[in-house]
């Protein structure tokens, strides 16, 4: 049944040195409020898994706490490629990386598969890719009906799944919309669940009966941080920093410059900063 | 006739390959451009399907990432992610997907992996994303980027996206039994599949460029066509669309 | 692209003598009209398929449009059997019946793979059950990773879709609300369909992003019958119609009385007997 | 202490069985009730789903089938039918699926299926319909049914569903690895599942009902546990929510 904490408390009592932890958001409801959190409480050893890799990947891996990434999109969305990321793959730093590649069609496959408590997830997908050649994850298994060959990706399951989303009701049910990626399948997929969220309401009252909830015994901790999506953005609430992104192009791609932006925005800040960050993003109601 | 830059031209002629009647699978960055000039010219109901998910979607800019609020505004409907690859794309309700890339080859074989080795990169590069299965499950292939002899290249460093492997019949038997990349669209031309081969053959010039300019850029002997035509110059409207959508974006982004 | 028509034109232009069909609904949006239409021009030879086959295939059966019926629930829902479903497979009256037998999770799987474009549906299902001994479409494969066995069932895919739903807009996009069963599959999965609506709108304002809706380039032929799913309901126009179907149990249950309620209620009617059918059940805005 | 028939002391006494932490997915008919029940007496939290994909309902009337509106009306959320089977039932949220059936047998296998030979049925039965799935997904499962010569059977004529297949480890020598059928609830007593052979033990007689009343109305030789207590009767409370909940029912479905 879903705790309402700190973002700190949440962190700290949910993920581990050495888990394996999805970060998960799809441009919309990026959860850097968490992932920062991670970072100044000093996480190692991770496993991180994202579809789409992005800045705050950047900086976990930038910061040490990475070793190995599973994904099928590293880049800074629209701008271009991920140079805390690059530097680590291509030049060990600040140490090597393992990597484990995907595509789009099979890591979501894989989140819904290990929502679906399946073992696997099957597809038709990776015909004629050479990722079959670099990951031994890709396997093929015949129809028994028609004899074609489908692609075959394990499940993916994380220790933790950290998530944004629109508001909590008193209870700990979770209600995402717009954009909700794949971010239902990681909770539903995970062991343990934290979800930031931008407010917390009495009741959903007029919400359609299909909207997107997480009910609040399938969630573990909810931390109220307005704002916590920023430079992503939250449906109703603010829109896309598309500066911060243009902007991280230059910050990361420099070691030096990366620590310093790194010690200001993220080691010496709290939580509460985010709602500053967004302010004059808001959308109208 | 007002003057043009060759990206004008390169994203003109690719909104000009789409129809009304496409459901069509946008990539960011210059798929995006041309895909919303075609609706906001020649094809108003053609339908664009973002991978985040967002379903017959019309952004009065054009988004920065694939994500873009705007996308989800403006859009009939957004389902999730692993819906859009399952029901929509892999369900085979896509007519072109729309892809770049920052290698290719002959038979539009793309590569977004890896400059290098895999385990050794020189450059690495984001990776895959949805291509691998757009590549496989759109109806038919477009791809537009500009041509040079880094991107268009003898042979990939890695096949990230199946195009006509190599070539033939190839495509075939890997299994994939859609059309594949059917149109190049470049800054300097316009490059349809040849039927038999599966290369890339250029069938149309764009104003100014020359064949000489067309194999200065491409890392394998370009083939033209017995009959090759000179591209049509954007016309007034189609620039002015353009020129006005790039402008909104500009500052729509600028304003935050 | 979606065609307006009336209901006989959709079902004359649609669906065929021999072909498989899906009238799908799940107790709520049950196309009833639809079905009525199809015994009325007398179509003959057809595969039905449905999770919860009910009063209208009781009917189908009944008069004698089924060769086959694949299925996982053949009950008149919340009060027992169905009496012409009975009488065929016990009696062969009014003649023969195939029937191919699955599971409810199997069923959902299978729509669900037709939808995606999948040849089967792979999942943890029908261990130690009875089925898998007289369905030879039942099968199991292995995962590729853990060996675990997994049933498979090839994907339902049929010829036609029909559905009940509450509203198209003009372009003839359809939005579906409340429990929506595996509606939005078997269109998806279907070469055609046909959607019977309670209204058409100018357009969808105000609802959700998230909102279940069938493009109109997904659906074939849409005709607008209020009332069409009586005494199925429609979420938000008129309850369900519970006496209808404790009735129904007596109607059925004697072959002269079900053909003299077939001639009185279906074969000498038309669509727009629906409307004045749910005059009492409506709810309130 | 008002009097009570056996199908009240049957659904109280499988209401009981239901704890706030539950979530249960919900049968139609005698489970239905006894759920309900549970969720207006004991168990105020606990969580109701109906495998038409409504979660965390309430009614206040009990549906006539597993799709009544009133079950979307009062539920936190409703899904589609495929992702209920997938993420809800596969997926190992359920810690509880309540079922009945026709025929049953010592180990809590269940028939839904046909009375007779599958081919040439003497009775066909609606069809296992969620049952086969919900007996391996869910946690445990909980069987509810009036005793009768009948329907409790020596042998089923068809295993829609497993229970305990022939008894012992034959269950977990399927590939299942949830507890299956833990307890059986009928009118006259509550069997547990004992932790060895897996058979169905006797462990409390309802009020008024005897030793030679349970093996009277089952097909095998009932087995009875060394200590055999007396099901507490129906609280006042008890039945008096069973019963209003009952009246409102029947006045919500004739008032139609």
């Amino acid at each position: 049944m879903a705790k309402f904490q700190s973002l700190a408390d949440a962190v700290a009592d949910n993920l581990n040195d050495g888990d394996s932890v999805a970060f998960e958001g799809f441009t919309h409801l990026i959860p850097h409020a968490a992932a920062h959190e991670a970072i100044r409480q000093g996480r190692k050893d991770l496993t991180v898994m994202r579809m789409t890799p992005d800045m705050i990947y950047d900086q976990l891996i930038g910061m040490g706490c990475v070793k190995k990434m599973i994904f099928s999109f590293a880049g800074n969305p629209g701008v271009g490629l991920l140079r805390r990321f690059r530097d680590a793959l291509e030049n060990g730093w600040p140490h090597q990386l393992e990597i484990e590649e995907h595509s789009h069609a099979a890591m979501a496959n894989a989140y819904e598969a290990g929502a679906a408590g399946l073992p696997c997830a099957i597809f038709r997908g990776y015909r004629g890719a050479e990722l079959t050649r670099v990951n031994p994850n890709i396997r093929f298994v015949e129809c028994p009906f028609t004899g074609e060959k489908l692609a075959a990706v394990p499940a993916l399951r994380p220790d933790v799944a950290v998530i944004h989303a629109l508001k909590a009701n008193r209870k700990g049910d979770v209600f995402l919309e717009g954009i909700t990626g794949v971010q239902k399948e990681a909770v539903l997929a995970a062991k343990r669940s934290i979800v930031t969220v931008e407010e917390i309401v009495d009741d959903f009252e007029g919400l359609s009966p299909n909207a997107t909830v997480l009910p609040a015994w399938t969630v573990t901790s909810i931390a109220v941080v307005p704002g916590g999506a920023h430079p992503s953005y939250t449906q109703g609430y603010y829109g896309r920093d598309n500066s911060a992104y243009l902007e991280w192009d230059k910050i990361a791609s420099d070691r030096d410059k990366f620590m310093d932006w790194m010690k200001a925005n993220v080691l010496d800040r709290t939580p509460d900063i985010f709602a500053g960050r967004v302010a004059h993003l808001k959308t109208q109601g | 006739m007002s003057t043009f830059t060759p990206t004008e031209m390169m994203t003109v002629a690719a909104a000009r390959a789409l129809s009304n009647d496409d459901v069509c699978f946008v990539g960011i960055g210059a798929p995006s451009a041309a895909c919303n000039l075609a609706r906001l010219t020649h094809a108003p109901d053609i339908t664009l399907i973002y991978e985040s998910g967002t379903i017959g979607t019309a952004p009065t800019v054009l988004p920065l990432s694939i994500g873009d609020g705007e996308l989800c505004d403006t859009a009939l409907n957004t389902v999730s992610v692993p819906e859009m690859f399952r029901y929509w794309l892999q369900g085979g309700r896509i007519t072109v997907g729309f892809l770049g890339g920052a290698q290719l080859d002959r038979f539009g074989n793309i590569n977004t992996t890896v400059v290098g080795d895999y385990d050794k990169p020189k450059v690495r590069l984001p990776g895959g994303g949805g291509a691998p299965e757009i590549a496989i499950s759109c109806g038919e292939i477009f791809i537009t980027m500009k041509q040079s002899t880094r991107g268009f290249v003898e042979k990939l460093d890695f096949i990230t996206s199946l195009g006509h492997g190599k070539g033939g019949s190839d495509r075939a038997d890997h299994g994939v039994h859609t059309k594949g990349p059917t149109r190049l669209i470049t800054d300097l031309a316009v490059w349809e599949t040849d039927p038999q081969t599966k290369e890339f053959t250029v069938t149309s010039l764009h104003p100014g460029a020359s064949r000489k300019d067309v194999e200065d850029t491409v890392g394998w002997p370009a083939k033209f066509a017995d009959h090759v035509i000179e591209t049509p110059a954007p016309s007034a409207e189609e620039l002015q669309v353009l020129r006005d959508l790039h402008a909104r974006t500009k500052a729509a982004h600028e304003g935050q």
